[in-house]
């Protein structure tokens, strides 16, 4: 907002997380502030983070508390903190307010407040590729029949943010594995161990060979693990976690949102309202391969496919790739906005969340 | 003489007996000598844990609670919400009756603030509004409370494991219900609600966005001293509590006592839930109890059922939780550390009821 | 048919934790002792049990499976006590009220967990790093030959030592309420402390020992998620409110610990029914994950209206003993 | 020469707070004898065998068994010397068995053979002449029964030196002489017996020696057969008490309550009161007799509405020409007409006091919603407190006291004294001095007396049967829920009563 930029060793940072490094989505960010504080030197008197904060009131609170301690940039990581930061923000103009995950920024009518996003989906379908050739490599061993290649996914609700992602990563699966179809089971929470436990159990005791997750604990891998079966996991490396099942996991750096936020700060530039990156920024990745459970030649593929998507070639939600009901759609409009053109959906270029919200053929999905 | 022991029988060293009275002064100094020994234990435990100047911990903790007037007046509204909560527990636990479901009941009563506030705000003018949802509020917290004590009542079912099987019954009430007022859907989150129109909020007086729920905790906390010590409901109150037979024996209608009492145990509980939607959160979650309903329970304990006690109680606990997560993010020790240290606080308070209740003689000899 | 053996096999692999909790909730109940920190006391046996195979793993070359099963054993089940013995010193010796100490335990025995694992979730390298496999292996074998048989195989030979520990607990506690001396003397304790007293029974040892042994019972309920059903890690509120859960077990099982085994199945099978019953939408979901709390409410009503002397709790049940009390 | 004691107390005291229990009591009990211990309510009797028996620590003095000091901490301290006390409150877990309760805290093999312990226990019981039935378990059992219990707990774990406390304050007088008999069979076994009573004739005709205690001091100790009634009564109290009851004539007796064809049923549907008849007069003592369980106490309940009446019709008459039906009415309606039931349970405390609160909050129990205010008046009960702590010479500290720590006899003069100051219609005391000492009974005999003489009807359950033939104008007596017979008081003789009282008339009621 402002013309003139701070001095990096005067500034200072808020950051407001749901959970606390115990908790894989958290635990990323907090990685994603280390690195900027690292890039740009800060002190750690310059960073204050509250953690386990909800998605009510306390929220705001704690806003107004960072801002009360003199932060010019607060940093929110949950969904459901967008609002109390709006509130905020409205009372604090002078301050920067960051918003991960929400949709709110632009509309909201506040100079400064914004929202940012990673393109997750492209490392998820880079990972629904690493499950796809293992597919292959099932049906090919005579473990399974190209019907059984059946993927079940852990997701925490039935929203945009989780549609997107499991599209994305059945899409991967299904360039490599055309018969592969995919069973969706929600935990509604974000974070439970037991739920994503229990859920991934079910999915296997219902003919699933190969789980995904998109929720933040250990407890899906836990289950594939114990049940031999493959797994991709989110946020973190789950090799220690399922030694012989976790293929990889799709996960974001956060630090190249937070390094560039703070850039601005110094810069005196304006914060983009929704920013997004991906594979190409290197905002999203996915995790080292498990060697000893991976299908021979997956790194190859692996590296292709990535380069496709950063040169802009593959386009993840290609409209030739997927139908809904036996159909091709060729037109998809939201809140006034055509996502479709070109081929493809435009997946967070109209706002950095994600917008893809249609259960395609092959999924089995429940949405009330 | 000759004197010959018994072997096996020593003289016992103490003897303990119950006191009879004990000076307010006295009681102070012992509640007073139990939190020093537990906030020594705690920065022991803490400077343990973070190698730290124990000074520093006691300023970090007045910091955290009372660091600027924002932390003063939220200080001030949790306390109130606990305060509220207890006050509402005083007259059931007086009657022995184990609310353990105050999380539950706030947590309704919270639901059916919501649900005005998402249903009515464009039908009903503000004022009519705030009324509704105080009183639907008050009728919600009421009749999960009735639930137990019906069965209380008539069958003596045990209230201790019913009213606490209602907390995880009312919060799956909740998580229902956002399934349908969630913003976007699927997100699991309600947002502000009426952000824009502020409809069914406590609106600010003076800029003080806290004053409505001042007035109200205040308000039925000076009530609830009054009925429990001077009604004759307080009275009957007493007497089922310390003995069922008794009551029935004087012609005391031992259900319909029960039946009342709780029913304003569970509307004050109730209302509480309205405070927080309406006077803070603005919002419902199945967070939005958060533990304050089990907290109570202590604070209510603690107080003996007197509820100006009770704000002390509240305050300290409150105090202390802020100064706890304050500690938490300036050292960057986990947040759970100050459940830790309230867990110990606690335990020497309800250790030091021990003093106050009884007194412990050498024997002479 | 292949999906409902797992369901049973499910129901049962959530059924022992809390069967744990509940059998050492009833030995403490029987003593007259309404602990209602089992929850924490879980917690904090299951963070105990983790630590202790974590510091051995990192500290030794090569771990040996049953040394880490060994020690984490009895660190669980020693800390597990540490939170009996609070609570005895609290409600026992200095006659704290019951319920209020539990719930202040229940506070701490959480925190604790929680803030241990993450400390050692930090020393580990980060979130879900925290592995203990080898010790974890030792907990998670199967009996070799058994396990394969095709659906009594899975059904009952398909878990741990644990749960064959918390069935064999199950039965031993029966036997030693209702058949021995010391079983008998522990339960006039609950039902009348001054009886008891007065026929020269140790009250305050038999409430120390039942509530301290009894939490050790209930933190190997924590152990047995922590080790076998999470495979050796740790995750924040881990264990969600199977501690409570475990708290209904025991009215649910009218305080019999027989009537806890197949009460414990049912509770899990109650807990992850509404996973296995398909076309479910979300919001009827939530309705479903309300069924062991409404059966344990109904259990409870049940129980009142049947008025059977033997199926009510302990007369003495919260309430603190002083012997020169009138 | 110097001759061993069974046991012997030296300068024993006890405090409680403010009040002295005890103060440098000395006693001896010699091996073989039956000692009463006398004294009046509150006078410390229960105090200073709780300190034999293990209950209480004294703050002062010295134990001696077998003429050796002893300390005695814990009631297994106690056992280990051969001690052993049957409380006023029987101190048995009801869901166990008789059995079980008699081995509980004993020494043995850990796994139980209830085999052998039944065997041994009817055993026992042969020998002294009891009857039991070891598997029964103790809330299925009748007070006798439990009292039996108690008594074989004690003998089972071989104690040699046996405390019994007001045994037959809850006992019918043929369960007290059975209960005698067995105490004389342990004495010639070598056993040594304390026994508290307030009955003074049980204290003639069982004991050898007499001690006596007067507010928590020691007084004497007298031999048996040199005592009267008289003598006795003058050293508990420490002046010459008169001992008679008055029986003014009725004066113009007006209809108070008819009942017609009453019958009540319990949960178990087994009747518990058949077909009663029955008028009460204002102005008169109407006394109720009967052997335990023979549906005295219902009949009271039914009439104060404190139990369901299934057949027949309660009149009450406030005034002449006026009537009004009370059956199945609400209690607090009964009470508002003036029909007052004051009813002494067996453990005293269970109904009618609350024990926590002190004197005047438990006044205030029965008249508390007198008046349209919604709040409290508590200073009328309290005058009214202090006045019945007078007039009924209560021992407590003050009425601010909580009522659940006076001893067992004051804690029931405060129950009776409220009801009798609510000036009633019709007052209905049972048991109304049970437990309660010779001089404090008489105090409320006349009590009673007085309020005939204002012209209130009073129904009275007593067991002893002279006291009712000396105090009452009619008396009913009742027999498994039937009324047998109503007899003129001054005419009837104590057999004529006892025939009525096991007499099953219309085939009867049978109680299996
Ligand atoms: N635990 C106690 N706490 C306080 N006061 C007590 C306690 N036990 C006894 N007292 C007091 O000590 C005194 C003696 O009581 P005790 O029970 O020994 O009398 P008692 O002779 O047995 O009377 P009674 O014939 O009525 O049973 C009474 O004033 C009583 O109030
Ligand atoms: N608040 C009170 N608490 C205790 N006793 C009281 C109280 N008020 C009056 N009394 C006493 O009770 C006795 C009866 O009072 P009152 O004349 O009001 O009887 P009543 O109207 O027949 O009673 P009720 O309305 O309960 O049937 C009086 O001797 C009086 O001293
Ligand atoms: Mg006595
Ligand atoms: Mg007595």
């Amino acid at each position: 907002a402002d013309a003139e930029g701070i001095a990096a060793e005067n500034l200072k940072v808020g950051a407001i997380y749901i959970g606390d490094e115990n908790e894989g989505y958290t635990a990323a960010h907090m990685a994603g502030i280390d690195e900027m504080m690292e890039t740009f030197g800060l002190e750690e008197s310059q960073v204050i983070e509250k953690t386990l904060i909800g998605e009510d009131e306390t929220c705001y609170d704690a806003a107004a508390d960072l801002a009360d301690q003199g932060c010019q940039i607060i940093f929110g990581t949950s969904f459901g903190h967008e609002t109390y930061l709006i509130q905020a923000a409205g009372e604090f103009p002078d301050v920067q307010f960051c918003h991960a995950t929400g949709y709110q920024a632009a509309s909201s009518g506040l100079d400064n407040m914004h929202n940012y996003f990673d393109n997750i989906y492209e490392a998820r379908y880079v990972s629904g590729v690493v499950a796809g050739m293992k597919l292959n490599e099932m049906i090919e061993n005579g473990d399974i029949t190209e019907e059984q290649a059946r993927i079940g996914y852990v997701g925490a609700y039935p929203y945009a943010e989780v549609i997107s992602g499991f599209t994305s990563f059945y899409l991967g699966a299904k360039s490599q594995c055309p018969s592969v179809t995919m069973e969706v089971k929600y935990t509604n929470s974000w974070a439970s161990f037991d739920l994503e436990k229990e859920c991934a159990e079910a999915l296997i005791a219902d003919g699933c060979v190969l789980i995904g997750q998109h929720a933040d604990t250990t407890g899906a891998p836990t289950a594939a693990q114990a049940a031999g079966v493959p797994c991709v996991g989110y946020n973190v490396d789950m090799i220690e976690t399922a030694p012989d099942s976790a293929l990889t996991s799709s996960s974001n750096n956060w630090g190249v949102y937070y390094t560039y936020a703070v850039q601005c700060m110094i810069d005196g530039t304006e914060i983009e309202k929704d920013w997004t990156a991906g594979l190409k920024d290197g905002a999203v990745l996915i995790t080292p391969l498990n060697e000893k459970a991976v299908a021979e030649g997956t790194q190859e593929v692996v590296d292709e496919v990535e380069s496709q998507i950063e040169d802009g070639s593959l386009h993840v939600f290609d409209t030739a790739t997927w139908t809904v009901d036996g159909k091709t759609l060729d037109t998809y409009e939201k809140n006034g906005i055509e996502y479709i053109s070109d081929g493809y959906f435009h997946e967070s270029e109209y706002g950095s969340a994600p917008a893809f919200d249609i259960i395609i053929d092959g999924i089995d999905s429940i949405v009330e | 003489m000759r004197r010959e022991a018994f072997p096996m029988n020593k003289e016992p060293m103490f003897h303990m007996s119950k006191r009879e009275s004990i000076t307010l002064g006295k009681r102070i100094m012992i509640y007073v000598a139990a939190i020093l020994l537990a906030l020594i234990v705690c920065a022991a435990v803490i400077v343990g844990l973070v190698h730290m100047n124990p000074l520093g911990v006691y300023k970090a903790i007045f910091d955290g609670a009372l660091g600027s007037s924002r932390r003063i007046w939220i200080t001030i509204r949790d306390t109130l919400v606990l305060l509220c909560i207890a006050v509402g527990l005083a007259p059931a636990f007086k009657m022995r009756f184990w609310n353990i479901g105050a999380e539950g009941q706030v947590l309704i009563g919270g639901v059916v603030s919501a649900a005005c506030m998402i249903y009515l705000s464009d039908k009903v003018p503000n004022v009519v509004l705030i009324l509704l949802m105080l009183a639907g509020s008050a009728i919600g917290g009421l009749i999960w409370g009735l639930i137990p004590t019906f069965f209380k009542a008539h069958w003596n079912t045990n209230e201790t494991l019913f009213t606490l099987m209602m907390n995880y019954v009312a919060m799956q009430v909740v998580t229902f219900c956002i399934c349908f007022w969630e913003n976007p859907k699927g997100s699991n989150s309600v947002g502000i609600i009426n952000q824009a129109t502020q409809a069914g909020w406590l609106p600010s007086v003076a800029g003080n966005a806290y004053f409505w729920n001042v007035v109200i905790v205040t308000i039925l906390t000076v009530a609830m001293f009054i009925y429990l010590k001077y009604s004759k409901q307080g009275y009957e109150v007493a007497v089922v509590g310390e003995s069922d037979s008794t009551a029935r024996y004087a012609g005391i209608n031992v259900s319909k006592v029960m039946l009342r009492t709780m029913a304003i145990s569970g509307a004050i509980c109730g209302i509480a839930g309205f405070i927080l939607v309406s006077g803070s959160a603005h919002t419902i979650s199945t967070s939005t109890a958060n533990g304050r309903g089990f907290t109570a329970i202590i604070v209510a304990w603690m107080a003996k059922f007197n509820t100006f006690i009770m704000i002390l109680i509240a305050f300290g606990l409150v105090f202390m939780e802020k100064g706890a997560t304050q500690i938490a993010s300036q050292y960057g020790l986990n947040e759970n550390a100050s459940s830790i240290m309230l867990g110990i606080i606690l335990f020497f308070l309800l250790g030091a009821e021990f003093f106050i209740n009884y007194k412990i003689e050498r024997n002479r000899k | 048919m292949g999906t409902i053996i797992i369901f049973i096999q499910k129901a049962i692999v959530q059924g022992m934790g809390i069967l744990f909790g509940a059998e050492g909730e009833i030995l403490t109940e029987k003593s007259g002792n309404l602990n209602l920190g089992i929850p924490g006391i879980m917690y904090m046996g299951g963070i105990a049990g983790l630590m202790g195979a974590f510091f051995y793993e990192k500290g030794t070359e090569n771990p040996n499976a049953f040394v880490g099963m060994l020690i984490s054993l009895i660190c669980a089940f020693l800390c597990a006590m540490l939170g009996g013995l609070i609570y005895s010193i609290l409600t026992i010796t200095l006659r704290a009220n019951q319920n209020v100490t539990g719930l202040a335990l229940t506070t701490f025995g959480t925190g604790f967990g929680n803030f241990f694992g993450g400390s050692i979730s930090k020393l580990a390298g980060g979130v879900g790093q925290i592995s203990v496999s080898t010790t974890a292996s030792a907990y998670q074998a199967k009996i070799p030959g058994l396990s394969k048989i095709p659906v009594i195989g899975s059904i009952f030979f398909s878990y741990g030592f644990l749960t064959y520990v918390a069935l064999l607990l199950a039965i031993l506690l029966s036997f030693f309420l209702f058949r021995t001396r010391n079983g008998l003397n522990l339960r006039a304790v609950g039902e009348n402390p001054g009886t008891a007293d007065a026929a020269g029974i140790n009250v305050s040892k038999y409430k120390y020992l039942a509530t301290c042994i009894g939490a050790g019972i209930a933190g190997l309920g924590g152990l047995y998620f922590v080790m076998e059903y999470s495979g050796g890690t740790w995750t924040d509120n881990g264990f969600g409110d199977r501690g409570w859960l475990a708290v209904a077990l025991v009215i649910f099982a009218m305080w019999k610990p027989i009537n806890a085994i197949w009460g414990s199945i049912l509770f899990g099978a109650l807990y992850i029914l509404y996973l296995y019953i398909p076309g479910l939408g979300r919001s009827t979901q939530e309705i479903f994950k309300a069924l062991p709390y409404v059966v344990t409410i109904i259990v409870l009503v049940f129980i009142s209206f049947r008025k059977k002397k033997e199926d009510q709790p302990p007369e003495g049940l919260g309430q603190a003993y002083f012997r020169e009390e009138r | 020469m110097e001759q061993t004691y069974a046991i012997e107390l030296h300068n024993i005291t006890k405090r409680f707070g403010s009040v002295t229990a005890n103060e440098k009591v000395d006693l001896e009990v010699k091996k073989g004898e039956i000692l009463c211990l006398l004294g009046e309510n509150g006078s410390g009797k229960t105090t200073l065998m709780n300190m034999i028996s293990g209950i209480y620590y004294p703050d002062e003095g010295m134990i001696k068994v077998d003429g050796r000091e002893v300390r005695i901490r814990s009631p297994k301290d106690s056992f280990d010397l051969g001690i052993g006390m049957v409380h006023q409150h029987f101190k048995l877990v009801d869901i166990l068995t008789a059995a079980e309760n008699i081995i509980l805290g004993l020494p043995g093999k850990q796994i139980l053979n209830m085999k052998q312990v039944n065997k041994e226990i009817l055993e026992l019981a042969v020998k002294y002449g009891f009857e039991i039935d070891p598997k029964k378990k103790i809330y299925q059992m009748s007070v006798s029964e439990k009292q039996t219990v108690e008594i074989i707990k004690l003998l089972y774990r071989g104690a040699r030196i046996l405390i019994l406390d007001e045994p037959t304050a809850v006992l019918t007088p043929q369960e007290a002489d059975r209960l005698f008999e067995v105490l004389k069979n342990m004495k010639k076994d070598g056993c040594s017996i304390i026994l508290i009573t307030h009955k003074l004739h049980e204290v003639l005709s069982v004991s050898d020696r007499v001690s006596i205690l007067r507010k928590g001091l020691y007084i004497d100790t007298v031999k048996t057969s040199e005592a009267t009634v008289e003598s006795l009564t003058e050293m508990m109290v420490g002046a010459k008490v008169e001992l008679n009851i008055d029986r003014p004539e009725p004066v113009n007796p007006v209809k108070r309550l008819e009942l017609k064809n009453v019958t009540c049923k319990d949960i178990n549907e087994v009747v518990t009161l058949d077909h009663a008849d029955l008028t009460v007069y204002g102005g008169e003592i109407l006394g109720i007799a009967g052997i335990s369980g023979g549906g005295q106490k219902e009949l009271l309940e039914a009439i104060a509405g404190l139990q369901p009446v299934s057949e027949g019709s309660i009149t009450f008459y406030p005034e002449e020409n006026q009537s009004k039906e009370i059956a199945n009415l609400d209690v607090a309606d009964i009470r508002a007409l003036g029909v007052r039931l004051a009813f002494v349970p067996e453990d005293r405390l269970g109904m009618g006091l609350v024990g926590s609160m002190d004197m005047t909050d438990n006044i205030m129990l029965r008249s508390y919603q007198r008046g349209k205010s919604n709040f409290l008046d508590r200073k009328t009960p309290g005058e009214l407190a202090q006045k019945i702590k007078d007039q009924l010479e209560i021992v407590t500290p003050s009425i601010s006291a909580p009522v659940g720590q006076m001893s067992g006899g004051n804690v029931q003069k405060v129950l009776v004294g409220r009801e009798i100051a609510q000036k009633p219609k019709v007052l209905m005391v049972a048991y109304p001095t049970r437990g309660i000492d010779i001089n404090s009974s008489y105090a409320i005999y006349n009590l009673l007396n007085e309020q005939k003489k204002k012209g209130v009807a009073v129904i009275c359950v007593i067991e002893d049967l002279d006291v009712l033939l000396e105090l009452c104008d009619r008396i009913a007596v009742l027999c498994g829920g039937q009324i047998t017979g109503v007899l003129d008081g001054r005419t009837a003789k104590k057999d004529e009563v006892g025939v009525l009282m096991t007499k099953h008339e219309k085939g009867g009621v049978s109680h299996e």
